[in-house]
C-alpha cells in the first residue's frame, strides 16, 4: 500500500502548494479587482446622468429593496452631488434576442429618464449589439413613461435590423422608470 | 527515464518548431475552442494568446520539475491542478489589470485549463523533458498559438467590422460582413486558412 | 412559469445557443470523433452522462462550499479536479459493473476530461446562478445538443466520401467548412424565444 | 490571512477527497485483469486491423487469454511472436492460414453495358441505379471504393477497373469486403483455388452479358477428386477443409475462371 500512500502524499502536497500560491495571488489582486469593478460601476452610473456630471464627483448610495417587491430589480442607487440628490438609478434585466440584456436606468427628480446604459448583453454582434452605441442610448434622455419604439407608434428609433433587441432596451427603460417612480417615496423618506 | 542531452541548438529547435513546423493551431489543429470563440477582434485574440502562452510556459516548467516524483496513476489530476493554478493566476491578474479583455474573453479564460495544447504539451513533451527544453517548447508553442490566433482574429476583425484594434481602416462606405464575427465566420476563416496552408504545403512539397 | 423557464434553458443550450456551434465548447472531440456515426453517438452519450453528473456535483460544491466562504476564485481548479476524479471514477465503476457500457464508451471517457464542454457548462451553471434543477437541465440540454451536433457532423462526413473534394481541402479544412454551414443553419434558430 | 487559510483548507480538502476516493475506488472496483493480457497485447502488432475479427488487438488479447480464440487468427504477427503467445498461454500454435482478400469478378468492364453512367465515381452510388451500368448484376463496378478503405495500401485501381489486390500486403482484415456494395470481395485462404466470378446465372444468360463469366458447366465439381466443390444455390462453393490443393479444378475449368489465390494474380481488368 506504499504506492497509495505516495499517491496521496503527492496529490495533497500539490494541492497545498497550489492553494497557498493561489490564495496569495488572490489576496494581492483582490483590492485591484474591487477597485476596477467599482470604477466600472461608477462610470456606468455617471453615463446615465446628464452630461455635465461626467467630470464631477458623485456619491453613490445603495438602497436595497426587498426582493418580493419587484422581480427584475431590487437595488436603487441614490446618486448625490454634495448631499443633493441628482438622480436615482437602478439596474434592470430583461430577455433580449440572444440572452439577457442588463440596463442601468437613471431617473431625475422630474420623473424623467436622465440617461441609460446597457451594461451587459449577448445580442448578435454587428446587429443587436449596436444597442450599446451612443446614438441609440442617447435617445432615451428626457423621456417619460410613454416611451415606445417608432415602429410601435412611439418616438425611439430602433437599431437597424434589431427591433427585438431595441424593444428589450425600451422595456428595461420602462420597467426601471416605473420601479423608481413607485418606490421614490420610500427611498426619499428613508434616506432623508 | 532517458533524457536526451541538449545544447543551445536543440533549445532553439524546440522553440522554433512550435512556431512553424508544429504550429499547434494550423499544423496540429489543437485547442480550437478558444481559437474560434474569442477571435472576434484582434485585441481579444492577442489577450487570449498571451494568457495561454503564460500558462503554457509555467505549467511546462513545473510539470517538468515534478515529472520524476509523480506516480503514474495520479499524473492527470496533478497536471490539472498545476495547470489550473496558473490559469487562475492569469485570470485574477487579468481581472485586476486588464478588466475589459477579461470580460470579453469571459468563460474562455478558465477554459484554458482544458485547452488541448496545454494538456497535450504536458503529456507529450514536458513530462519527459528537462526544464529548459520544456520552457523553450512552451514558449515556442505559445508564440505559435498567439500568432495563429492573431492571424485569425485580424482577418475576422477586418472583414467583419472593418477595423483593426478598434481603428477604422477600411475605405469609407465599406459595409462590414457581420457574418465574419458571428460563429459561422469563425469556422469559415479557420477552414479557409487551413486550406491555404495545406495548399502551400502541397506546392512546396512538390518542389522538394 | 417554472416549467417554462426550464424549457427555455433547455432549448437555448441545446439548439439556439448550441454548445458546439455557437458557444464553441468541445470542438476538439467534435472534429476528432465524428468520423463515423457510431463513435459520434457513443461520444455524445458519454458527454451527456458526464456533464449531467458533473453539473450536479459541482453545484453542491459551489453552493455549500465556495459561495459561503467567498472562495469563488477557486471555482476553476475545484471543478476541474471534480471532473477529472469523476471521470476516472465512472471509468472504474463501469469497467467493474457494466462491461457492456465499458465496451461502448470506454475509449471516449478519458477524452471527456479535457473536453471544454463539461467544464464550460459547470462554470456557466455557476456564473448564471442556476439552482440545482436548472443546473441539471442545462447540463442535460448541453449534452443532448452536443450529441445532436456531433451526430449531424458524422452523418455529413459519411456522405463526404462520395464527394470530390479538392486536394487542398481534404481533411480538416472541409470539416471546418461543414462546421460553418451547420453553424449558419443553427444560427437560424436564434430568436427562437420562449417567454 | 483568513482567505489563505480557508482557501487552502477547501482546496486540500477537495484534493484529499479526490485522492481517497480514487485510491478507494481503485480497490473497490478493481477489475481482475490478467497480466497476460498486457504481455500478449505487447506481442501483437498493434495495428488494430481487424483481421482476426476483433475490433482491436486488445480485444483479441482478452479473448486469447480466455481461450476463446486461437493465436493463429492474427495475420500480421510473425511466427515467432505467435509462438511466444502460445508459450504464455501454454498451447501449441499451428501455422496461421494466411487469408487475403480477392475480388470474385473477372469481367468487370468487359461485361456488356446497359447504359452510359455519368454519376459520382463511387460503387456505392452507382449501385443505386439498377445495380450499376453493366448488364451482369454481379459485375465489379470498378470505381475502387474498396481501395479507398484499405489501410495497408494493398488495393489499387487503375482508372475504372477491377481493383488489383496485392496478396502480399493484404492482411485479410475485410475492410474492403465490408464496403463492396455487391459483396464481390471475399476473404479466402492463400494457395487455394477459388472461382473468380460471382454470377448465379448459368449458360447462355451468362455469355450474353459477359464473355468470360462462369457458365456453371460444373466441370470443376465433377473433376474434384475429394468432392470438395459443390454448387449451392447457383454459387460454386469450395470446402477448404476438404481441399488437398491438387488444382485439378483449375485445369478442368474451360473458361479459366477458377484460379489459385496469390500464385496467379488477377490480371488488371480491362479498362472501359
Amino acid at each position: 500500500m506504499d504506492s497509495a500512500r505516495k499517491m496521496l502524499t503527492v496529490l495533497i502536497t500539490t494541492c497545498l502548494c497550489a492553494a497557498v500560491a493561489l490564495c496569495l495571488v488572490f489576496v494581492m489582486t483582490k483590492d485591484d479587482i474591487e477597485l476596477k469593478q467599482r470604477l466600472k460601476f461608477v462610470r456606468a452610473i455617471k453615463a446615465v446622468l446628464p452630461v455635465e456630471y461626467l467630470s464631477k464627483e458623485v456619491d453613490i448610495i445603495n438602497y436595497p429593496l426587498c426582493k418580493e417587491d419587484c422581480k427584475v430589480c431590487n437595488i436603487i442607487y441614490i446618486v448625490k452631488e454634495k448631499s443633493k440628490v441628482v438622480a436615482l438609478a437602478t439596474e434592470v434585466t430583461v430577455k433580449g434576442y440572444g440572452g439577457r440584456v442588463s440596463v442601468i436606468v437613471g431617473v431625475g427628480e422630474d420623473n424623467k429618464i436622465t440617461g441609460l446604459k446597457v451594461v451587459q448583453h449577448s445580442e448578435t454582434p454587428g446587429l443587436g449589439a449596436n444597442i450599446i452605441k451612443d446614438v441609440f442610448q442617447r435617445q432615451f434622455a428626457g423621456r417619460d413613461e410613454t416611451i415606445k419604439l417608432k415602429k410601435d407608434g412611439g418616438n425611439i428609433d430602433h437599431v437597424t435590423g434589431a427591433s427585438v433587441s431595441s424593444r428589450a432596451v425600451v422595456k428595461c427603460a420602462k420597467e426601471g422608470l416605473g420601479f423608481i417612480i413607485k418606490n421614490r417615496s420610500i427611498v426619499n423618506y428613508n434616506s432623508g | 527515464m532517458h533524457v536526451a542531452p541538449f545544447n543551445i541548438m536543440t533549445l532553439f529547435n524546440e522553440f522554433f518548431k512550435g512556431i512553424v513546423k508544429e504550429n499547434p493551431t494550423f499544423r496540429l489543429v489543437l485547442g480550437i475552442c478558444p481559437t474560434l470563440a474569442v477571435t472576434t477582434s484582434l485585441d481579444n485574440g492577442l489577450g487570449m494568446g498571451v494568457a495561454t502562452t503564460f500558462v503554457l510556459v509555467f505549467s511546462n516548467m513545473f510539470i517538468s520539475i515534478v515529472r520524476n516524483i509523480v506516480p503514474k496513476k495520479v499524473r492527470i489530476p496533478i497536471f490539472i491542478v498545476i495547470i489550473s493554478t496558473f490559469v487562475t493566476t492569469v485570470e485574477l491578474i487579468m481581472a485586476a489589470y486588464v478588466p475589459d479583455i477579461h470580460e470579453a474573453l469571459g468563460i474562455f479564460i478558465p477554459l484554458i485549463v482544458v485547452n488541448c495544447i496545454i494538456m497535450g504539451r504536458a503529456e507529450a513533451f514536458a513530462s519527459k523533458a528537462q526544464v529548459l527544453p520544456a520552457v523553450a517548447d512552451g514558449l515556442g508553442m505559445g508564440i505559435g498559438f498567439t500568432m495563429a490566433v492573431s492571424i485569425i482574429s485580424g482577418v475576422r476583425e477586418i472583414i467583419g467590422s472593418g477595423t483593426i484594434l478598434g481603428y477604422e481602416i477600411m475605405f469609407s462606405g465599406y459595409s462590414p460582413a457581420v457574418i465574419m464575427i458571428l460563429p459561422p465566420g469563425a469556422f469559415i476563416t479557420m477552414g479557409l486558412i487551413l486550406c491555404f496552408f495545406k495548399y502551400m504545403g502541397n506546392l512546396l512539397g512538390r518542389k522538394v | 412559469m417554472e416549467k417554462a423557464n426550464l424549457l427555455a434553458i433547455f432549448i437555448a443550450v441545446m439548439i439556439t445557443n448550441n454548445v458546439i456551434l455557437s458557444q464553441f465548447l468541445g470542438l476538439c472531440a467534435y472534429f476528432g470523433v465524428s468520423d463515423s456515426l457510431r463513435s459520434a453517438f457513443s461520444m455524445g452519450i458519454t458527454v451527456t452522462f458526464v456533464i449531467v453528473i458533473a453539473s450536479a456535483v459541482s453545484w453542491f460544491l459551489d453552493y455549500y462550499l465556495l459561495i459561503p466562504y467567498h472562495m469563488e476564485f477557486l471555482k476553476t481548479i475545484v471543478f476541474i479536479l471534480v471532473i477529472a476524479t469523476l471521470v476516472q471514477l465512472i471509468e472504474m465503476f463501469i469497467a467493474k459493473n457494466i462491461p457492456l457500457l465499458q465496451r461502448m464508451l470506454g475509449i471516449y471517457l478519458p477524452l471527456v476530461t479535457t473536453n471544454c464542454a463539461v467544464l464550460g457548462i459547470t462554470l456557466v451553471n455557476s456564473n448564471e446562478g442556476f439552482n440545482f434543477i436548472e443546473s441539471l437541465v442545462n447540463g442535460l440540454g448541453a449534452g443532448l445538443g452536443y450529441m445532436l451536433a456531433i451526430c449531424l457532423m458524422a452523418g455529413i462526413r459519411g456522405r463526404l466520401m462520395f464527394a470530390k473534394v479538392p486536394r487542398a481541402m481534404q481533411g480538416m479544412p472541409i470539416n471546418f467548412l461543414i462546421g460553418a454551414m451547420m453553424a449558419l443553419a443553427f444560427f437560424g434558430f436564434q430568436g427562437f424565444l420562449i417567454k | 490571512m483568513w482567505t489563505v487559510l480557508v482557501g487552502t483548507l477547501i482546496l486540500c480538502g477537495c484534493g484529499i477527497v479526490a485522492g481517497v476516493t480514487l485510491v478507494g475506488a481503485a480497490r473497490v472496483f478493481a477489475v481482475k485483469t490478467d497480466e497476460r493480457v498486457e504481455t500478449i497485447e505487447a506481442l501483437l502488432p498493434g495495428a488494430n486491423c481487424g483481421g482476426c475479427g476483433n475490433p482491436s488487438c486488445y480485444n483479441y488479447a482478452v479473448k486469447l487469454v480466455s481461450g476463446e480464440v486461437e493465436p493463429n487468427r492474427c495475420v500480421l504477427s510473425k511466427q515467432e511472436s505467435l509462438q511466444a503467445i502460445g508459450d504464455i498461454l501454454g498451447i501449441k500454435v499451428e501455422a496461421a492460414l494466411r487469408r487475403a482478400a480477392s475480388v470474385c469478378c473477372l469481367g468487370g468492364m468487359v461485361a456488356a453495358k446497359q447504359y452510359e453512367y455519368a454519376g459520382m465515381p463511387s460503387c456505392r452510388v452507382a449501385v443505386l441505379y439498377t445495380l450499376g451500368d453493366r448488364q451482369c448484376q454481379w459485375s465489379c463496378l470498378g470505381f475502387g471504393d474498396c481501395s479507398k478503405m484499405c489501410k495497408f495500401d494493398a488495393i489499387y485501381n487503375k482508372g475504372r477497373s477491377i481493383p488489383f489486390i496485392d496478396a502480399d500486403k493484404c492482411t485479410g482484415c475485410g475492410a474492403c469486403a465490408a464496403v463492396c456494395p455487391k459483396d464481390l470481395i471475399k476473404i479466402l485462404p492463400v494457395g487455394f483455388p477459388y472461382v473468380v466470378c460471382s454470377t448465379k446465372e448459368r449458360g447462355k444468360a451468362v455469355s450474353k452479358e459477359c464473355p468470360i463469366g462462369c457458365i456453371h458447366c460444373l466441370k470443376c465439381v465433377k473433376g474434384c477428386p475429394e468432392g470438395a466443390i459443390k454448387e449451392i444455390g447457383g454459387i460454386i462453393k469450395i470446402e477448404y477443409s476438404k481441399c488437398i490443393q491438387c488444382y485439378k479444378c483449375v485445369e478442368e475449368c474451360p473458361r479459366k475462371i477458377l484460379k489459385v489465390l496469390s500464385t496467379v494474380r488477377q490480371e488488371e481488368g480491362a479498362t472501359a
